[in-house]
């Protein structure tokens, strides 16, 4: 990513030759510094591709099996449809050439791309940023699974990948008005994690709880996953997935940054696993390891802003405070407001996302509070992470409210009850017996 | 004593549990099985061929009660598991000629 | 991949130096370049090694329950057998000096390979050569799947790994006839899918459709995998494992292509994901999650032949068709021929390979019917799909023939009612309730 | 890893330049070099991170359902508590300066590394050598799975990751003694597998057997693992890792090395699931699936050493006699000496690993018996082993014993009988129902 | 009423579904259950340890019917199910007291 | 012909099928089954919240014998599966009237 343009012109002082300078007739060491940028920034984005194994299986695994096809329904569409989308409308708002600080205007299905310089080959650098823009809206998916109509869900992740995550992300990395602030967003604890948080909370507050979530007397009510295994294999690929979500938006393999970014996003990630399982451990009385596995994330969400800014000592106590921040914060949405969301996504990537961005603001070994840089920094970082917020939050209402008026946003009690696989799909996710010439199909 | 065999909609079940607690009948077993009965399930379809799933999810709850037990829990039971959709289930009535609690080796009602 | 000689010389061109030249002493431009060409070529294959575990999963969850350990035990063994059959027979077959256009002649188990040069050490080329090989025969696998004998899957993957695949490789890639016409197949839709999907054809349509599927009466019946999930989590571990099929495919890390074979990747899979989506929808009345799954994997086998060539409009469109003419296909064995392909993979690998391929003749910035090239390039392509497709058929024919005669391919009714895991392999996937000192085994 | 001083002075030849002149302005043929170099590691050492998703896999696939949820938690925390007691403990013991051949000295939480050279980033050199530590770790909670109390596992994992490992890793990587006789250990078949597995023997046997696997009678009972298909995704998912851990180990991506290890590995890998499986077909008249995934895993383990070391043949033929050794000790442990090991782990880990280390002295091009060089090779292999594994038997047995007698290191019977689920985290892995209103859930 | 409780092969159930529908019977509630009899199951070896399989998978079909179906039912269930090899299944048959139709509150055989 | 339907602890599985077999009783059908009765659950906590789990897994064999082996095989399986802790489970006692063999049509007693 850009980043901003401190990041660029480090970039562009390292390269020093346009990209097309690419080996063209035997190879050079400036030629060699492209093609060794340009594979690590196509690996990393493959690992941010992976990502989306990670969260379909996190969000299968901790909804019900009755609507398993629909939750992995949605999260593979929106890889498919943000690609395209991000293709056709978001790349050029995102990464065209700046208007009024606002929003990009050029690059829409890679046409008028010449003059751009990323540093690699415009390739590479379009298909990172695709793989990351699906990203923001899978979010999304969880927090609203069980009981929203897909249809609904596809047309949103269309707009988000369009339109919110494209601005924000034009505001942070593509040369808006956060980046020339110095806002630091290294690699999207705002920009993707709390975009999608946020439009998360609009989004699962709006659909509404899922049936017997909350009981007419008020009493909240545990709706279990129905898969540890699955959730668990979905977390340990995303943490793979964020070394190169991390370190690759570097943009650059020739820098040491990529090192210590994988440095502190593994401590980070270790540091509040350990710390959520602990606090779980403290206050239920045993490790919990849906909180354990949310935690982890939390970690890793929080370390994002600052991966490449603050020390392996920082990361881990950005890390720790995330895994316990994340356990209140679960308790705020489930049992204070009531925001019936079935995976944490709102306290993880929302509010973590948030905490990252901000606690770049003290941890920045360079300007942060607590390295005697003062709150000029802080301050930045907390308006960048509000002003993003907010927009989220204003486009996630317009989208879905346009929408709930136009099509509805909710399953029918009906369907939810039954599941939404057979409702919106027709099949169920696990066929347990066929034997027999006429085909048997037992619905245990 | 009699049995009480209750098919039921899944998401009847714990209302009848409750139910059944108010009544004083700590005793149940319950299962999980597949039935058909006026509602004949549905179509689907999987790669474009038809499938009948004309076995629907039902839950089986069992319950030996004393013989004067059995009327007003009927009542409460059908009370609480009514739709009026088709594929509510059934209450059907055995006689059970002994009980015994394995834990104690007591017989008959007072095994229950 | 050698692919052709044009991309060969290109990249003798650049390379400019004998592969052994790789950093001796001091690095210098040329060592580093073969050292990023390395470095590339490797992740690729393992990124391709991964795919592996794609077909597993694939496979299984697309399968019965009771069929799982034998699915499982045949994905598994294809690899090791096949990366040995590569290692004393298939390379030598496939890459050693050219015998009239037809096949290799050295380099079996490594040996008198001196003087063979693909750019990078040759180690490096052999490896990803290897990974690939198995990825043909796997595919026979899921279109046999649920009544194939395991002992004669086996013996055939051996067959394919040292002979069927090599040959056809040959002439594609390894300086063969195809090659020398200027056949275009950059990363095998033809060499590797439609290999492995014909044969796939010979194999179902020669052991038979399984009990149940088509009622004496003539009515076809579905026979649902037992885990959608399991298969959900397989495509996308394909897909990420393609990332390093295709873009690995250049053999190097030092050209652009690998961005813009990146991007064309990401294209077609998500185009073909979506208009299966919206094909199974419109066609059945809901989005079918089995055929959406299959829909990416068309997409993605169809750009495989024309990554490198065609523009990201062009894989678009190409993902687009392939995505519908899928379920076409999957319609057409299913329920006109009456090919029982458990998994689709006939359609979703051999159509589509040939489909891919032959779009290249069209779609080809360089010489494609559409961009004035003109009826050359489509012809040629037509003809080495063509002629490949008929030696994968023919070969297919012979060795199932006789192992069919030898050994017969077919296991028992009752083996096949009972499921393959307990009369292959004595043992089932699943066990629900173990408890207890007298261990307690259930079968339920 | 630094290996030994040889690999080192070697890394040091080719690189002849200080680490920091990482392009700090324009790239250089040495500054590409350590940047390749760099992404080489770090990428490998990401894969390395995915083997712990394996590990979780293999290992729940391979235990019982009610024990899901404990076995995954262990796995995912020994991730987070390694790595972070890598990071305060581990790493300086490791590679701090040398202390009499035993011991390293500094760069505890990575103060006082200045003067540290690895040839690249300390930073890159720190993560890899942080992700394999907590592989060590980890292999003993499948060896102990479904008996051990949860808090007396983690705090033994602290140990292993600050102490046993890093200092049985300093004799051989550190510059310890053993790497100054020439212990050849590549990428740790003994200081990473036979380490975890001679711990995992003493653990196993203080822990004692499961209830239920050896009847009153002196019966041996088999308690089969609850999912197949889990077991094999991770087993697949540990061989994709390993090509990370073996290549990776030369912390250098401009050596051709790479290439022939990750062709020793593929290859050993791939004869030791074919000797296993045809071995097990012979002594058990079925191909045993589960014995098959260990075999893979044992040639993984004995190649580990010799991976940079042997012929492609000699990886074949260590695969080979690694593949059938397994299944040998299996039974030794399961029915001779009766130490009750769920997954298999001290085969083959603790016995292939140590196997693996011996072949060397065999095989090693250099040096090896069969290539003419006699016995002195075979000798240090084997004393460097035996060394290894009775430290780390002696380590096992001090801390086991302290944990034992301080909290107990087995749950209760009752607990055990009932699952580890619901005793130690109050929670199961699997839910089938849960539908209505007021929440159904159905322990079934 | 009689209560008809048929062990079957998992691989008869959709005979006896067709059967059963075709007598006029439609009401019927399956479960998956394990059964030993005279069939006495297989060995296994896993990891090299034999373990006895001595349950092996049965379906369970439970129909209540009126007193006079009962014959006809039986004669036609033991045609579509018997292979004649050991593990065939049994019907076994029970007498009912009464049976309850929840959605309508019928009672006796008008509540089949 | 009486029914036995047993309650048991799913550990005690093996230790019924072994006393069951050495009482020449061959035939029995065993299912899964969720019960509560004293056995009140327990709770659980996920995410923070309190799930009531009140229903304990819990083991149904289904046993049809001659009149006549009753009482001896209740004796034998309240001693194998009694712990003396809530939970252990019940006996209930059935008539049946009628038993037919599938494999060969046989009914009555030689169908057991
Ligand atoms: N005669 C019967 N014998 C056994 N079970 C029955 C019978 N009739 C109905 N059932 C069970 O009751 C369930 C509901 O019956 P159904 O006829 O669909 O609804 P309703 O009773 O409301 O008309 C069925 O799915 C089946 O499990
Ligand atoms: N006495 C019995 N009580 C309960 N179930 C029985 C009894 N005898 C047999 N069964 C059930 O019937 C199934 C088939 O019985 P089996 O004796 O194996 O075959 P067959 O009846 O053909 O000789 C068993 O698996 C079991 O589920
Ligand atoms: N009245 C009953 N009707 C049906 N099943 C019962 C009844 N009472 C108990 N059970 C079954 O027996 C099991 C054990 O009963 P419980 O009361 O918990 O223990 P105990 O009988 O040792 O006091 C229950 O889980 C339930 O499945």
């Amino acid at each position: 990513m850009k980043k901003n343009f401190m990041v660029l012109l480090a970039i562009m002082m390292i390269v020093l030759i346009p990209s097309a300078v690419f080996a063209a007739d035997e190879p050079t060491a400036a030629s060699n510094a492209v093609a060794i940028n340009t594979v690590w920034t196509l690996i990393a984005a493959f690992l941010v591709f992976l990502m989306h194994a990670g969260f379909t299986c996190v969000e299968a695994g901790f909804t019900q099996a009755k609507n398993t096809v629909n939750i992995i329904m949605k999260n593979f569409m929106t890889v498919a449809i943000g690609v395209i989308a991000f293709y056709f409308i978001g790349f050029g708002f995102m990464f065209g050439d700046d208007v009024l600080g606002i929003i990009g205007n050029k690059g829409f299905a890679l046409i008028g791309t010449e003059g751009m310089d990323f540093g690699i080959p415009l390739h590479a650098y379009w298909f990172f940023q695709a793989v990351f823009a699906a990203t923001c809206a899978t979010i999304v998916s969880g927090a609203m699974a069980e009981r929203t109509k897909f249809a609904a869900y596809l047309l949103f992740t269309v707009f988000v990948c369009s339109i919110t995550y494209p601005i924000i992300g034009h505001w942070i990395w593509g040369g808006g008005w956060l980046s020339k602030l110095g806002f630091i967003d290294f690699a999207g604890s705002t920009a993707v994690h709390a975009v999608g948080g946020f439009s998360a909370l609009v989004g699962a507050s709006m659909v509404g709880a899922r049936i017997g979530k909350y009981s007419p007397s008020g009493k909240v009510n545990a709706i279990p996953g129905h898969s540890i295994p699955l959730g668990a294999i979905g977390v340990l690929l995303l943490w793979f997935g964020w070394f190169g979500f991390n370190p690759g938006s570097t943009i650059s393999g020739t820098t040491p940054d990529i090192a210590s970014i994988a440095v502190t996003t593994l401590l980070a990630g270790s540091a509040a696993t350990i710390s959520s399982m602990l606090f779980s451990w403290i206050k239920y009385k045993k490790p919990d390891i849906s909180l354990t596995l949310n935690g982890c994330l939390a970690g890793l969400v929080a370390i994002t802003a600052g991966c490449s800014a603050v020390t392996p000592n920082g990361a881990i106590i950005i890390g720790l405070l995330a895994g316990v921040l994340m356990i209140y914060a679960v308790e705020f949405f489930d049992k204070v407001v009531k925001i019936d969301d079935p995976v944490g996504a709102i306290s993880v990537h929302g509010i973590c996302g948030g905490f990252g961005t901000i606690m770049v603001g003290f941890f920045a070994k360079d300007g942060g509070v607590f390295y005697g840089g003062g709150f000029a920094k802080l301050g930045i970082q907390t308006l960048g992470f509000a002003a993003s917020a907010a927009f989220a939050v204003i486009m996630a209402f317009v989208i879905f409210g346009v929408l709930k008026a136009a099509m509805g946003l909710r399953v029918s009690d009906e369907e939810q009850r039954e599941g939404l696989d057979i409702g919106e799909h027709g099949i169920q996710a696990y066929t347990n017996i066929s034997a027999s010439e006429n085909f048997v199909e037992l619905e245990l | 004593m009699k049995k009480l065999e209750i098919i039921i909609r899944p998401e009847k079940l714990e209302e009848v549990k409750e139910l059944v607690n108010s009544k004083g009948v700590f005793g149940m077993t319950v299962s999980m099985v597949s039935g058909c009965g006026l509602q004949k399930g549905r179509k689907e379809i999987y790669r474009g061929t038809e499938i009948n799933i004309n076995l629907l999810p039902k839950i089986k709850v069992e319950m030996v009660v004393k013989d004067g037990a059995v009327e007003d829990l009927i009542e409460g039971i059908v009370k609480v598991t009514k739709t009026g959709q088709i594929g509510d289930g059934k209450i059907f009535i055995y006689n059970v000629e002994d009980a015994i609690k394995i834990r104690t080796g007591e017989r008959g009602d007072s095994a229950l």
